[in-house]
């Protein structure tokens, strides 16, 4: 009986006071991605996307 | 690695609004949310200033730091986007972020507040890109067009900028070589001091 | 013959006893395991990727950047929304810092502690048998003390569990139910624990305020909590219908309680209008204060049910051994034992006046 | 494993019923969709739920059809900014920059970037409907043809035809503008009038009678090269936004901003230098500056010899203005004053850009005239970076000015004498003497008393006498009938296109409009005038399409003229305007005439053959080479065009200024490049170059009216010279330059009227400026104030200055109507009325605002009527920032709005934004709108606490300086 208690109050010490967060907040660095899958990432990475996105730039955002 | 980042000339901003509700005509978002605003300082004084704001899409953004579910995730290029199906509504991210960017399609009592809407930089999100889906839950997906965000392109003095971050940096030096001004690059310090 | 019937009637006492530990014991398990998998119910989907989720575990090396903002003024705008006019707000840092840091850590910290005080307890103090049973009870708890006990007691476990959840999950459940199925069970724990509280809130009201005349500390109570209450050797003080250490966990209840209710009006009604900084600190107060209660009700729970032997029977059927009530309530045994003596049979406890 | 339950995107889900009433010639799904869901968003204003409207399927179905992109232009304000629509199955579903517009380079504004939202018109007039016992009845367009046809007939044979009042709009296409006045004119009257009446008319007269053309000088893009920049009553940023970014370049190429203004606008916080002025108050500000010009001797005075008559006068008046005096009047320092006379002075060429803040007044055409001598004595017009930039309104007020819906001239500013009437007769193939016979030959003005000036000029046919102007309409329905120069007062209006609560008087206009027999409104939208009148009967609401549902040409603030495609078709029942117009015409009896030179095709005349119409006659401000091929060719070309000088670089327009800004003179084929700077002599006149218009004679008293030793690059003639005629050209011995066709055309005419356009062209080919090469005038004799002087408003809080400074005498006959002015400045309401009243343009709304606050988008940022206060006085009447309060005018009409108490307003001064309209008395009249089509912001209507008060040259409707009093509702 005792041990079983015990061991019922250690898996449910765990259950509850197991759940350690870490005070270093979760990065989202640039580069470092953790997330769901998205299509664009895979776009975004090629050149030719980043060239049409600058050329856009160039051609909308400047005093022309 | 280039980086997106957003930028408002507060020399150049008149508070015309034209961005938010170029964001508004874009996504269709829905009344009461509002992705983008613009905030007049001084207003009425000497020294009055506008300055349209969104999210900022931090380097280490707030809201995804507090998000309970983890819904956030960052592209490589920086744009901070979220899975509304797994957002849970709690509000928290609205707490953390600086900026005043998560909204809220609702706002009801037991904490009933809807899935969290915010700028996406026009980036979509999760689903496949330019599907029924996302424009649904995030609006367009103008970045896999190869387009910029809307707000920026459609910024009737072009005060606000959208972009690579180098292009949108060599674009407000040029400016405040030209004007002999200090440099104000709002908001860059709270959202991308790390890399800039 | 009667005091065989003593003995059978003690081994049933026993052994229901037993049984009534061991099925809370289970369902209290079972509750903190079980209820987050319900968000599978939800998703229909088994697949467990998250194990995949890979941990970024790296330290904030710009942890003082957001000390640099400024303080944010508000300004003027078109456009509808709380606070719609300030540019920057530097008090959700504040709040990431304090709900990040001191209130998880801390808070993990003091429930894991808590726990193994009661495991650490066990193993050294072990359960406060009965010393006999003598088969004859007292009654304790009224009907309506029980039935307000078990519904304050069903709802705070689901609001505890639900709340830490939000609170800890991230880290601790997403690793293990991947994030579409955590997310399934914040969809739905959030809402339960948002309608709930409300219900909660009613019972633990009354309940508090049912029992508050009880639980006025006097001296007697000061002479048991410095014997500690007997756990540790020593005499076990007389103590009244409430001994000292029941008195503290009310109290730490009734503040934590009024702490949470409070707090959780400005995260329950963004209809109102709070502001940020009001459910910001809001967050803090109901995050610290939940965790206070429920490091509390772990302790509430190891002594009522595994603790002390023949305390929980009193919860569930009304009635306990006198043995018990000589044990631990020896003062209020006395009064009860006084005021009945004359009546005979089992004697009531007078809750309006427990003790002089 | 998504949570959230995918919509179901079937098109089966749509409610059915509609589907019947909108028809099956393009699939609507979209806008169905959001307009059953848009119920539910349209609630009371105030109190819009966070409903969440849901997303068009834009993106839906992308296999459904391909995407087409069209261009347009914005329909908001005078800009001229490009759009870009995506269509697909004639749904708008996407709006893009426009980068390749030379105007916005692919920036808007908040209107202009949410003008989808027209294409979609939930909250749109979707039928002809008719009133029935005081309630809303949907009718069919034959119906209501028939029955409207009928009445009008009966009233013009009981009336006369003058009694029908034809209200046309700036919103018009060019071609729909001049078909409008080409139709009041064959319908036999001159109560024919538009916005531009109360917004820029004074602008046009003033600027007009100064140096030749009433229109913007420059370009916006012009203002890149500004040196100075003097905003004076406009408030760009939020009017005008996109003009901003050509500003705020031109302020980064080191030019010095002032503005003047009595509100401390979005446009003030850019500006290097402010000044608050009192309302009312532009002619001291302006003499008190060139007080220090003359003083310092900073005029140019090579400038002024060369170029201008009778600064001499001017400077007797300017003598008055000492510093002081200007204080004392305007409420602005000397100091400030003389630093902003030194800044014009000093940093050469300077612009000066001014609006309705200086339009708006009983002495509006003098402020005018004062703006136009300052630059002249700065030698600033004429010259890149400097000149008149005056920034009209709606989108196309400058076309619909210059084609001339106005009650006193015809298209191209022809005037109304029988030799316009002559020439348009011959342009529109009509014979001259049927045309006249359609008016009120038996009515003649024998009353003593006409007055002279613009007018009022006595007369044997109301042909030729000025109608009643849009803001008096009002009088023309309520005055005694014997006080009116024509028979009868109105008995009917149409609003076609345009609101009443952008006009004043608010009591008065709901008793006229209840006075009518019959009620028109032509409209996207139900407007104020559906609402405001307490009827039973008589009134027809006509759904017309938006500018995006037809197609046709446009012209810019800058006079460049820019062709917009049709991007989807019309919604509902809506039909173009020059539709309608086509079968009232039909119904009166005189389709025919109308469209004898165009095509028409099921009812719709040939947009193109209307412009070629135009092209045929405008030759006065050479709005005759800008050919639908031409247009289109520019649209194609946007990208090829200079950013600051407008000019194609290249490409197929190579050598055209973008949208071939008037004149554009002679024939298509001649290839004239348009004119981007009025009055640019360092250019060829063929070339763009200019002089100023020999309009007013040879001499004046005495003395040489043309220019001397001044005249553009390459003019054989290199001095002043007439302007052109047949007679002329002989004598220079240019006649024979002339082919024999053009000969036989231009015998016995002039640059005006030969249709062949052989006298302009021959004028250009030996350099000349066909309209001859003059002195600007400084003093305008023929006006009551030929030196622009200083009058207090009628309701004015200074009664110390009315002495010095009174109004003019009251008229018996002014447009048709006696018209007030000292008996009202003889009362003194200033005690009872203490603050000054003005009002103003808000950046998400525009004019009445009935299809800006139907535009969710843009309906969201501006929800509440409000007035600005000044917190001294709200502290002083107890008001409290947001709250309720009752505004009430000096003639006792008041409005209920919230307060909002802001140090943008000076002391003593309130404003109020003049958008609002579907309230009165402090009600909000939502259940007279017809069902659905209630804009979802109303309010209270500015102009109804406005009081009487209008300009003494044009009629313009006093709207910057009134008094109000304000108290806690």
């Amino acid at each position: 009986m005792r041990k079983v208690t015990l061991t019922l109050l250690i898996v449910a010490s765990m259950a509850l006071g197991g759940c350690y967060e870490s005070t270093d907040i979760t990065l989202h660095d640039p580069g470092v991605y953790r997330g769901g899958s998205d299509p664009l990432l895979a776009k975004q990475a090629s050149p030719e996307q980043r060239a049409r996105l600058g050329e856009r730039f160039q051609m909308g955002q400047t005093d022309r | 690695m280039a980086r997106m980042k957003f930028l408002c000339d507060a020399e150049r901003c008149i508070e015309c609004n034209g961005c938010v509700t170029a964001c508004k005509n874009e996504h269709e978002v829905p009344w009461g949310v509002n992705r983008r605003r613009v905030v007049t300082l001084d207003d009425g004084v000497p020294g009055e200033r506008s300055i349209s704001v969104a999210c900022m899409h931090c380097t280490d953004a707030p809201c995804a730091a507090v998000c309970p579910v983890d819904c956030f995730y960052t592209t490589d290029d920086g744009i901070v986007l979220h899975d509304k199906d797994l957002c849970i509504g709690c509000g928290y991210c609205f707490y953390a972020c600086p900026f005043g960017a998560p909204q809220y399609p609702q706002k009801e009592a037991f904490g009933v507040r809807g899935k969290m809407d915010k700028c996406t930089f026009c980036a979509g999100g999760p689903e496949d890109d330019g599907s029924a889906a996302e424009f649904e839950k995030y609006g367009r997906n103008r970045i896999a067009e190869g387009k910029l965000p809307i707000c920026a392109e459609m910024c009737s003095t072009k005060a606000l900028l959208a972009g690579d971050g180098d292009m949108v940096a060599d674009i407000y030096r040029e400016r405040i070589l030209k004007r002999s001004t200090r440099p104000q690059t709002w908001g860059w310090g709270v959202a991308y001091k790390a890399d800039s | 013959m009667a005091e065989q019937a003593n003995t059978t009637l003690n081994r049933r006492d026993s052994r229901r006893s037993k049984r009534v530990l061991f099925l809370t014991l289970a369902l209290l398990l079972l509750g903190t395991l079980a209820l987050p998998l319900t968000g599978y119910l939800v998703t229909g989907v088994s697949s467990v990727e998250a194990a995949a989720a890979q941990q970024d575990a790296s330290s904030n090396p710009r942890a003082d950047y957001w000390r640099e903002v400024r303080e944010g003024n508000q300004g003027v705008t078109t456009t509808q929304g709380p606070e719609a006019g300030i540019l920057i707000q530097n008090g959700g840092q504040n709040w990431r810092q304090i709900r990040q840091g001191p209130v998880t850590t801390y808070g993990a910290i003091g429930l894991g502690v808590v726990i193994l005080m009661m495991v650490i307890f066990h193993v050294v103090v072990g359960r406060a048998k009965l010393e006999t049973r003598t088969g004859k009870t007292i009654t304790r708890w009224s009907m309506l003390d029980r039935v307000l006990h078990w519904y304050v007691a069903i709802l705070f476990i689901i609001l505890a569990i639900t709340g830490i959840s939000l609170l800890f999950g991230r880290e601790f459940l997403i690793p293990v139910l991947g994030k579409e199925g955590f997310a399934a069970f914040a969809a739905l724990a959030k809402p339960v624990h948002d309608y709930l509280s409300l219900f909660f809130t009613a019972g633990i009201t009354i309940m508090l305020l049912k029992w508050i005349g009880q639980n006025i500390p006097n001296a007697a109570d000061v002479r048991w909590i410095l014997s500690g209450g007997g756990y540790f050797g020593g005499k076990h003080e007389p103590a009244g219908f409430v001994n000292g250490g029941e008195k503290v966990w009310y109290w730490i209840l009734f503040i934590g309680s009024t702490a949470m209710i409070g707090s959780g009006i400005f995260l329950l009604f963004p209809n109102l209008d709070w502001t940020r900084e009001a459910m910001q600190n809001a967050n803090i107060i109901h995050g610290i204060s939940g965790l206070l209660v429920i490091a509390g009700s772990i302790g509430h729970i190891y002594l009522g049910t595994i603790g002390n032997e023949g305390t929980l029977e009193g919860m569930v059927t009304g009635e306990v051994d006198e043995q018990w009530a000589k044990q631990h309530h020896a003062l209020w045994y006395e009064e009860v034992k006084g005021s009945t003596s004359s009546a005979g049979g089992a004697a009531r406890p007078s809750p309006a006046a427990p003790h002089e | 494993m998504k949570l959230t339950k995918k919509r179901d995107l079937s098109p089966d889900g749509t409610a059915s019923p509609l589907k019947g009433i909108l028809g099956s010639a393009i699939d609507r799904r979209t806008f169905l969709r959001r307009t059953g869901l848009a119920v539910g968003g349209g609630a009371v204003a105030g109190a819009i739920q966070p409903v969440m409207m849901r997303r068009a399927e834009a993106v839906e179905a992308k296999a459904a059809g391909d995407v087409e992109v069209r261009k347009s232009v914005c329909t908001h304000c005078s800009v001229g900014c490009g759009v870009v629509a995506e269509v697909q199955n004639g749904v708008w579903v996407r709006q893009a920059p426009d980068f390749d517009s030379p105007l916005n380079m692919g920036g808007h504004c908040a209107k202009g970037a949410s003008v989808r939202e027209h294409g979609h018109g939930e909250r749109r007039l979707k039928h002809p409907m008719k009133l029935t016992g005081g309630k809303w009845k949907q009718i069919t367009w034959d119906e209501a043809i028939a029955e409207i046809g009928d009445k009008v007939l009966n009233i013009r044979e009981r009336s006369g035809p003058d009694s029908v009042y034809w209200l046309g709009s700036a919103k018009f296409s060019n071609e729909q503008a001049y078909l409008f006045r080409k139709f009041a004119g064959l319908w036999g009257t001159n109560n024919v009038d538009h916005q531009a009446r109360i917004c820029h008319s004074t602008t046009v007269a003033g600027v007009a009678n100064t140096w030749g053309y009433g229109a913007m000088t420059n370009s916006y893009n012009d203002m890149h090269n500004s040196k100075a920049m003097f905003f004076i009553g406009s408030n760009a940023a939020e009017a005008h936004p996109v003009a901003m970014q050509h500003i705020l370049r031109g302020k980064e190429n080191g030019a010095k901003m002032i503005v003047v203004d009595p509100r401390f606008t979005r446009t003030a916080a850019h500006a290097d230098q402010f000044m608050r002025i009192r309302p009312g108050s532009d002619v001291p500000l302006i003499w008190g500056m060139l007080y220090h010009i003359f003083e310092n001797g900073w005029e140019d005075k090579e400038y002024i010899k060369q170029r201008v008559f009778g600064m001499d006068k001017i400077r007797a008046e300017v003598a008055k203005w000492t510093p002081e005096e200007v204080e004392k009047v305007t409420g602005i320092p000397g100091s400030e004053v003389k630093l902003a006379a030194q800044t014009m002075a000093e940093n050469r060429p300077g612009t000066i850009v001014w609006c309705m803040g200086g339009t708006q007044h009983t002495i509006g055409n003098n402020n005018t005239r004062a703006y136009c001598v300052l630059q002249l004595a700065l030698g600033n017009v004429g010259v890149s970076g400097g000149g008149a930039n005056i920034f009209r309104g709606h989108d196309n007020v400058q076309g619909a000015t210059d084609l001339g819906i106005l009650s006193h001239t015809l298209p191209g500013y022809y005037g109304l004498a029988e030799g316009s009437w002559k020439h348009f007769a011959n342009v529109w193939g009509v014979d001259f003497d049927w045309l006249k016979g359609r008016f009120d030959t038996g009515y003649i003005d024998t009353r003593e008393g006409s007055e002279e000036g613009i007018g009022g000029l006595p007369f044997d046919n109301p042909m030729n006498s000025a109608g009643i102007p849009v803001s008096r309409w009002i009088d023309g329905v309520l005055e005694d009938s014997r006080n009116i120069d024509q028979r009868d007062n109105l008995k009917a209006m149409f609003f076609w296109g345009h609101a009443p609560n952008s006009q004043t008087r608010g009591p008065e206009m709901k008793k006229a409009l209840e006075t009518l027999e019959l009620v028109v409104v032509v409209d996207p939208y139900p407007t104020h005038t559906a609402v405001l009148p307490d009827r039973q009967e008589g009134m027809y609401l006509l759904p017309a399409a938006t500018q995006f549902e037809t197609y046709g040409s446009v012209t810019a603030s800058n006079r460049s003229i820019q062709w917009r495609d049709k991007l989807i078709d019309p919604l509902f029942d809506s039909l173009p305007d020059h539709t309608i117009m086509y079968k009232l015409a039909k119904k009166l009896g005189f389709a025919d005439e109308l469209c004898k030179n165009m095509q028409v095709n099921n009812e719709e005349p040939l947009v193109e053959d209307i412009l070629r119409e135009i092209n045929r006659g405008m030759w006065t401000i050479g709005m005759t080479g800008q050919s639908p091929e031409r247009l289109k060719l520019h649209l194609a070309n946007k990208h090829t065009f200079n950013t600051t000088t407008l000019l194609a670089e290249g490409g197929p327009c190579d050598g055209d200024y973008y949208g071939l800004p008037w004149p554009c003179w002679g024939t298509p084929e001649m290839n004239h490049p348009g004119t981007p700077l009025l009055y640019d002599t360092s250019k060829s006149v063929a070339d763009g170059g200019l002089n100023f218009r020999a309009r007013f004679g040879v001499e004046y008293e005495g003395k040489n009216l043309l220019a001397e030793g001044s005249y553009s690059k390459g003019a054989e003639i290199k001095d002043g010279y007439p302007e052109f005629t047949a007679d002329m050209l002989k004598q220079l011995g240019w006649w024979k330059d002339l082919t024999a066709e053009e000969q036989a055309a231009a015998e016995g005419k002039n640059w005006k009227t030969d249709l062949s356009g052989g006298i302009q062209r021959v004028a250009i080919a030996h350099g000349c400026a066909p309209y001859g090469n003059a002195k600007a005038r400084a003093i305008v004799w023929t006006f009551p104030d030929p030196v622009p002087v200083h009058r207090e408003p009628l309701y004015t809080s200074r009664r110390d200055l009315v002495e010095k400074y009174p109004t003019y005498e009251d008229r018996k006959s002014h447009y048709r109507l006696p018209t007030r002015y000292k008996s009202i400045q003889d009362q003194d309401k200033s005690v009872e009325y203490p603050l000054i009243l003005t009002s103003g343009r808000l950046v998400e709304y525009e004019g009445g605002g009935e299809e800006t606050r139907s535009n969710a988008w843009l309906a969201e940022l501006q929800q509440e009527m409000f007035a600005e206060i000044n917190p001294v006085d709200a502290n002083n009447a107890g008001i409290k920032d947001g709250q309720w309060i009752w505004l009430e005018g000096a003639e006792g009409a008041r409005v209920k709005v919230h307060a909002m108490v802001t140090e943008r307003v000076g002391r003593g001064v309130v404003f109020m934004p003049f958008h609002f309209g579907g309230w009165y008395d402090g009600k909000d009249l939502i259940d007279k709108y017809p069902e659905g089509a209630a804009p979802y912001v109303r309010g209270e209507a500015a102009n109804t606490a406005f009081t009487y008060g209008y300009d003494s040259v044009t009629q313009m409707q006093e709207t910057k300086a009134t008094l109000c009093k304000i108290s806690a509702a």
